[in-house]
């Protein structure tokens, strides 16, 4: 058994009154894919936002390569190695292509400021990097040839793309994928898929995926949670999800209730 | 884009050209605050300046040539102020500046003009330190002679001792004679009781006035002088009387405004203040003033700025007789001998080493609405320059 | 040392200045509650209709009444033709543009009047049915302060009446909180934008001639500095709450001049910096004003 | 005439977000009186096609008729005048306004003082609990109560046709099964629906006819009865 | 869309090209022109600064004219020449910075005005940076108010609301220039490097920025740091140029003049607030002869705000913008709108 990457205790997280997330919990391990999914509204991008540090936990345990991480501040998580992307795509949407993945570039580089301004020799080492890893993740994307385009230009698969070439960017050793193949047809979605099989191979990453396209999810997932009201109502591998009578009346709802 | 910047580029040219065009006179230049919280008293001060100008050329001018003003409204802002004295020292080559009725106006253009060896003139900028600090010439008197002489007629002539005092903390002039009038009370007997700040942005005084109505009903202050400029000077009395105050109230050449009666109304009855010169004398050089000024402005002198600028000029135009050019290097040694010069607001002469003239000051009452002139009084002390920032 | 007279007095000199920014600060909480504008347009009006109220009343020598009602139908005007000028074409641009155009308003008001009327302030007497000066024990006070706090009140009542009750004001709460929405509910948000620019205007036009009637003199740059304040009180009493605009614009009053009635009198040129001091200290400790919504939380 | 129109009918209409189709060369119609569903997944484009059907989106392509008139390019406001009502997703009612002005706002286009209380005092009687929350801010209410709050602002208009859009949304099985009683009462009162569900075998119950969408397309459309053998239907949910 | 050595070059050869044209422009201008050009090379400065937080940033501050008044109530105190200083009643300099007898060169006062600029953004900073959107434009509203305020009242060292006058001249258009060019130099590489990334990243998406790894706080500050040190400079040549100073000239006037400048020109671009801040100077300055001729005094100001008023209606993002920057992202008001779904309940 790989040792346990992330762990998280019980995780609560309430809105005013409304109670998003209830006693979640997980225990991901290395090199693993997740899914997590579950009906609208059912908690999964609070999830995400709770381990990524965007919101604060009312109460729970996040750990990550054995290091408390529920207070820390979103930067200092993802300098740790975990990241993630956005479901309503958030990308820099004036900035070049090249300039969104240099952005993420960001954490690893070094050179202080006064370095910058009198353009040491490591100044200049250092963009030369951050240059060649945008480069190699630009090909790796395809987007190469739209390196100088805004990005809000870019269309829109290509924009998923950019999104999760950016947050690899970061060099990170867990992402979590919010709702990657959203709004692209199946096609695409299924080419997207193989990307990340590929990505997480190669750059032996750990990743979480929320998604609603059941076809993308179950056939990269391992393992997959299914929220309902902000608690885990299901656990277990695609196949065994699929026939969860639980999980089926959480998406379809049951037909008898008007009948 | 491109065209934008060329039409800027055209119309800057444009302007400059237009500004460029050179001649035979004597060119003096005239900076005034025409426009801005000044306004009421540079502006007569300016209409004072032109009817001396073109009284001098129809004279026949100086030394055989025409003056011409070169006139520029500096909007009570410093940046203008400092553009428009390099402007008209560089691109008019005028041989002299005359401008403002305010200390802080002179302090930030004099200072320029003595660096390039011009010499400056002020027709009612009244800071005696003025000269110290920045070199000009002062038409009128200082403010310790204004101070000094509303002390006196106060604590002499009314008996009035103790006097509450409210000073513009934003103004220079105002600090100043407020400092120059606290001195002078104590000189003569009197008492500060309290001094009270405002600021020339303020137009609501009512928090200041139910203080002073405080004092008065306890009957600890006897009246209260203000230092304010021309344009609060009105709202000031107004709200003062408003609040149910009916101490008397005395004020500076600030107060030489047509705007004190216009604006305080009723409650400008009564107001005694100090200024350079009264427009009633009956004196036939007074009245010849007026009725020019009526004739070539449509309306009598506003007040005794009319007659500091009218006298400002006919100063300037006696120095560069006396040196016999307009080099403005060799002016300031023709303004140093003037001598009993007869101007419209008085009798001027520099005493050695000295670019304050020693004047009367006339102290003026409303009275139905115009202003009276009570008394003219040559103050047997003057508190020393130095006392004030 | 200080009696209880002297306390009341400087109390209702407070509350004046307080009403005075308090019906400015109504105008551009309404603005800013939809349109996310700070309208520094709206501290022109007052020089307006301080000057426009001057001419029908003083030079034409129109009866009060009417030419109160002049008034506020020339400021409702103004209202209009700025915001179908200029502020309608900019809606959905960016936001800097739409500030920049109002600063550009303010700037245009201000000069025209300069240049058309006069560089110099104007006096502006208070008509003699409110000039009459009382003296009690414990306040002296002019008609002109009954009116103007009277008439505050009973603007303030008759806009919180009209924004509480009536369908349009109903219509205008609803455009601020979601403009999607109300177009959804077939409101035609333009028009109550508009609607807001208009009374607002009126108001503040109207708030021009009491600052003439209170302190008896009125000049092109009036506007300004009361303007910012109003805006100052809009913000200290919370974005988009009229009750939080009428208590943020007493709160300046009170505070601009209790501190000078109570403190030191050299404190006296700290009077703007503590308006601005308590904005600042109001938005630090509690970003979304006095009775301001918060709506800052983030997801 | 013949051919009776029906109430609405979408043309091919395409509807873009910048260079993205969210809906493509969609095809709707819903006759009179019926409850019409329109079933999906996430993004499938349920809520675009409200919004469009609505006038807050503008299609790049197609048309749409209602009542047999082309209301393709009017505003919004002017189509609420005609008719139609949406009450849309997560509810958008406003949290600062008391459950009546919440309410009168629904009728903003009416003139009708008499009229506008007499479906108020109706409103309320369909839903009496907000008779009791009347004057209390909106913000307070609890999500059913808002849901229900919405779907009586929209009859407040007096549509003739009401888009919902996902009324079951975050809300508890029971006050759902509540929701639904009530939208068939609302139906039978006259008022055509068109309703958006994720919650496909409620919607189905109550429903005339079925659309389902899958990326922007109609993947199956049919009665009820057609629709029925929920594989299919789940297979658009739950991937083959 | 910025290729890095063409522009290094480019940027020595513009500096060289400057330097050449303001030798020239030094020996054949009068000194009226010369002020105009030094002054639009001031404004410059301040555009450029503002720029760093107002166009790169997407933090909109009205906070300018406060490090401006800093920076040159600093230089003007250090360099204030000491037989004068009596005659104004300012306080001659303590022991640590010089002595009774010492007055400062220009250089080193200026940098001194720059850094306590710079320290009073740090101080402030930190407060008001947490504030978004037009509340922080408001809070450094406040916060400008506040430092004018301090200007007017420690009348012991800066003669209070009288101001200061008789500085020395020492601002020229080599000064002036070499710092709007060292401005610009350390704006422009401040943008292409990992700091200006992390400054519009912040500015097009904070949340996305954070994390993507970059701490917004800290990046906040930098930006407002650096502005306000460059601002303090500005400040400095400023009171050297005019000679005189006074607590409200650096207030709402000036604010807003440099936010009009930088608007006009456009945010977030090299070259918007030099174009911004030379064109309308040269508008207001060639305007004044018209003005004097046809007596109307207020024409200029008059002419300024119709063309604000024009170019925001038909180029609302500035002179040289061609894309939209958004200072409010529509992404901040949909997050909004998320929040008002969720708030629901109490």
């Amino acid at each position: 058994m790989s040792e346990c990457i992330l762990k998280v205790e019980n995780l609560w997280k309430n809105f005013g009154g409304l109670m998003a997330v209830s006693g979640y919990s997980l225990e991901l391990p290395r090199g693993a894919i997740y899914g997590l999914i579950g009906p609208n509204g059912a908690g999964k991008t609070t999830v995400f936002n709770l381990i990524s540090g965007v919101l604060k936990p009312s109460r729970g345990r996040i750990v990550f390569k054995g290091r408390d991480i529920t207070h820390l501040r979103p930067d200092e998580i993802t300098a740790l190695g975990l990241t993630r992307t956005f479901q309503n795509l958030r990308l820099f949407p004036s900035l070049t292509v090249e300039e969104n993945l240099k952005v993420a570039a960001h954490v690893h580089a070094r050179c202080g400021f006064f370095s910058t301004l009198f353009c040491a020799p490591s100044f200049f080492r250092e963009e030369k990097a951050i240059e060649r890893k945008a480069r190699e993740m630009l090909e790796r994307f395809g987007l190469y040839e739209f390196r100088k385009e805004i990005a809000a230009n870019l269309p829109y698969g290509l924009q998923r793309k950019l999104d999760i070439a950016r947050a690899l960017m970061t060099g990170p050793e867990l992402v979590l994928l919010d709702e990657p193949s959203a709004g692209m047809n199946t096609k695409e979605a299924d080419d997207l898929a193989r990307l990340v099989a590929e990505l997480q191979r190669d750059f032996h990453l750990t990743m979480i995926i929320v998604e609603h396209r059941m076809s993308f999810v179950m056939g990269l997932a391992e393992v997959i949670q299914v929220l309902d009201y902000g608690s885990v109502i299901a656990v277990g591998t695609p196949e065994e999800i699929r026939q969860n009578p639980k999980v089926i009346e959480a998406y379809l709802g049951t037909g008898d209730l008007v009948a | 884009m491109k065209r934008l910047a060329l039409l800027g580029v055209a119309v800057l040219f444009f302007g400059l050209v237009w500004t460029a065009c050179a001649a035979e006179p004597i060119k003096v230049g005239v900076v005034m605050g025409l426009t801005g919280p000044w306004a009421s008293i540079d502006t007569p001060a300016l209409n004072g300046v032109k009817l001396a100008a073109e009284e001098i050329n129809k004279a026949g001018g100086v030394l055989g040539r025409p003056i011409e003003l070169k006139v520029v409204d500096t909007k009570a802002d410093e940046g203008e102020t400092v553009a428009a004295v390099i402007r008209l020292i560089e691109n008019e080559k005028v041989s002299a500046l005359i401008g403002y009725c305010d200390t802080h106006w002179v302090n930030i253009a004099a200072p320029l003009a003595r660096e390039y060896g011009v010499p400056f003139i002020t027709p009612g900028a009244t800071h005696p330190r003025i000269p110290e600090r920045t070199g000009a010439w002062l038409a009128c008197f200082g403010d310790n002679a204004q101070a000094a002489a509303i002390a006196e007629y106060a604590v002499k002539d009314l008996g009035l001792k103790r006097g509450a005092i409210w000073v513009d903390t934003a103004v220079d002039f105002s600090v100043a004679v407020c400092a120059y009038f606290a001195d002078a009370l104590k000189h003569y007997g009197g008492e500060v009781v309290y001094e009270d700040y405002f600021e020339i942005t303020w137009t609501d005084f009512s928090s200041m006035v139910a203080r002073l109505k405080e004092y008065q009903d306890q009957g600890r202050v006897d009246f209260v002088y203000v230092g304010a400029i021309p344009d609060n000077c009105g709202v000031i009395v107004k709200q003062i009387r408003d609040g149910g105050v009916t101490i008397p109230i005395f004020g500076e050449d600030g107060f030489d405004t047509p705007l004190l009666v216009q604006t305080g109304g009723a409650a400008a009855e009564g107001v005694v203040f100090a200024t350079h010169m009264s427009l009633e004398d009956p004196s036939p050089i007074i009245q010849k003033f007026k009725s020019d000024y009526q004739a070539m402005f449509g309306n009598p002198p506003e007040n005794a700025f009319a007659a500091l600028g009218y006298d400002a000029m006919k100063l300037l135009a006696r120095a560069i007789e006396i040196v016999g050019t307009d080099d403005p290097k060799k002016i300031p040694e023709g303004l140093a001998q003037i001598k009993d010069f007869q101007g419209v607001s008085g009798t001027i002469s520099y005493e050695a080493g000295s670019q304050v003239p020693n004047k009367s000051v006339a102290v003026i009452e409303v009275k139905n609405g115009k202003f009276v002139t009570v008394k003219q009084i040559a103050p047997e002390y003057l508190p020393d320059p130095k006392i004030a920032k | 040392m200080f009696s209880l007279s002297y306390f009341l007095q400087q109390s209702m000199n407070g509350i004046i200045l307080g009403c005075i920014y308090a019906l400015l600060a109504l105008g551009m909480t309404v603005v800013y509650g939809i349109l996310r504008l700070i309208n520094f347009a709206h501290g022109a009006l007052i020089t307006l209709g301080a000057f426009f109220m001057y001419f029908v009343f003083f030079r034409l020598g129109l009866p009060f009444v009417a030419a109160l009602f002049l008034v506020l139908g020339f400021g409702g005007v103004m209202g209009l033709v700025l915001d179908l000028v200029a502020y309608r074409k900019l809606r959905g641009g960016p936001e800097v543009a739409l500030l920049i155009t109002s600063l550009g308003f303010y700037t245009f008001i201000e000069n025209f009047t300069k240049l058309i009327v006069s560089p110099q302030p104007y006096a502006f007497k208070t008509p003699e049915f409110l000039a009459t000066l009382y003296r009690t024990p414990y306040l002296t006070f002019r008609t002109v302060d009954v009116f103007i706090i009277l008439s505050s009140l009973l603007i303030m009542l008759a806009f919180h009446f009209f924004v509480k009750r009536t369908k349009l004001g109903i219509a205008m709460r609803a455009t601020a909180e979601n403009l999607e929405v109300a177009n959804l509910m077939g409101i035609e948000v333009n028009r109550v934008i508009s609607v807001a620019f208009v009374l607002g205007s009126a108001i503040a036009a109207f708030t021009g001639f009491l600052w003439g009637a209170k302190y008896g003199q009125i000049s092109y740059d009036m506007g300004f500095l009361t303007g910012v304040k109003a805006f100052v009180a809009v913000v200290v009493g919370g974005v988009g709450s009229i009750p939080g605009a009428m208590l943020g614009g007493f709160v300046l009053g009170l505070a601009e001049i209790l501190s000078i009635a109570f403190l030191p009198t050299r404190f006296a040129e700290y009077r703007d910096g503590i308006v601005f001091a308590i904005l600042v200290l109001v938005l630090l400790i509690r970003p979304s004003g006095i009775m301001g919504i918060r709506e800052e939380v983030r997801v | 005439m013949g051919q009776v129109i029906s109430l609405l009918k979408v043309e091919k209409v395409t509807v873009k977000y910048g260079v993205i189709p969210a809906i493509q060369e969609l095809e709707l119609e819903v006759e009179r009186g019926q409850i019409v569903a329109l079933l999906g997944a996430n993004g499938a484009g349920k809520t675009t096609t409200l919004k469009t059907i609505m006038g807050v989106l503008r299609p790049a392509r197609g048309r749409i008729f209602y009542d047999g008139k082309d209301i393709t390019f009017l505003p919004a406001p002017q189509r609420v005048r005609l008719g139609v009502a949406l009450v849309p997703e997560g509810r958008g009612i406003f949290n600062r306004l008391t459950v009546r002005e919440n309410l009168l706002l629904g009728a903003y286009h009416r003139k009708d003082q008499g009229g506008i209380l007499q479906d108020l005092e109706e409103v309320y009687r369909l839903f009496p609990r907000l008779k009791e929350r009347e004057n209390q801010i909106a913000g307070t209410l609890s999500g059913g109560e808002q849901q229900m709050l919405a779907i009586g602002r929209g009859l407040m208009s007096r549509p003739r046709l009401m888009l919902l859009d996902e009324p079951s949304l975050g809300l508890a099985p029971l006050v759902v099964r509540e929701l639904y009683t009530l939208i068939r009462r609302i139906r039978e009162s006259g008022v055509t629906i068109l309703l958006v569900e994720q919650s496909a075998p409620m919607a189905i119950g109550i429903a005339d006819y079925v659309y389902v969408l899958e990326t922007g397309v109609v993947k199956i459309a049919g009665t009820p009865r057609e629709v029925e053998s929920l594989e299919e239907v789940k297979k658009v949910y739950l991937g083959g | 869309m910025k290729r890095r050595i063409p522009q290094e070059l480019w940027f020595v050869i513009g500096g060289l090209v400057l330097f050449g044209a303001l030798f020239v422009a030094e020996k054949t201008l009068n000194r009226y022109l010369l002020h105009i050009l030094i002054l639009m090379g001031i404004y410059s400065i301040a555009t450029v600064s503002l720029n760093l937080t107002n166009g790169y940033t997407g933090l909109f501050s009205l906070g300018h004219a406060a490090f401006m008044a800093i920076g040159a109530y600093t230089s003007t105190l250090l360099t204030f020449p000491v037989p004068l200083r009596e005659a104004y009643d300012l306080p001659r300099l303590p022991w640590f910075l010089g002595g009774p007898d010492a007055a400062w060169s220009f250089f080193p006062a200026l940098l001194a005005g720059g850094v306590l600029a710079s320290c009073a953004a740090l101080l402030i900073g930190a407060p008001v940076l947490r504030l978004r959107g037009h509340y922080l434009s408001v809070a450094s509203l406040g916060f400008m108010v506040i430092v004018v305020t301090f200007a007017k009242t420690l009348k012991g060292i800066t003669r209070g609301p009288m101001g200061i006058s008789a500085i020395p001249l020492y601002t020229n258009v080599y000064w002036t220039f070499l710092w709007l060019f060292i401005t610009m130099y350390v704006v422009w590489r401040i943008v292409n490097s990992r700091f200006g990334r992390a400054l519009m990243a912040l500015r097009e998406d904070e949340t996305a920025a954070q994390v993507l790894g970059i701490y917004p706080m800290k990046y906040k500050l930098f930006a407002f740091v650096v502005g306000a040190f460059f601002a303090g400079v500005a400040g400095g040549l400023y009171a050297h140029l005019t000679k005189a100073i006074r607590p409200f000239e650096f207030s709402f006037t000036l604010t807003f003049q440099i936010v009009v400048m930088l608007i006009v020109g456009c945010m977030g671009t090299m070259s918007g607030p030099v174009v911004g801040a030379v064109l309308l100077l040269a508008l207001r300055y060639a305007l004044k002869p018209l003005e004097e001729h046809l007596k109307l005094y207020g024409l200029i100001e008059l002419i300024y705000a119709l063309l604000l008023i024009v170019v925001m209606l038909w180029k609302p993002e500035g002179l040289v913008g061609r894309k939209r920057v958004s200072v409010r992202g529509h992404q901040e008001r949909k997050e909004e709108g998320e929040w008002a779904r969720f708030s629901t309940p109490r």
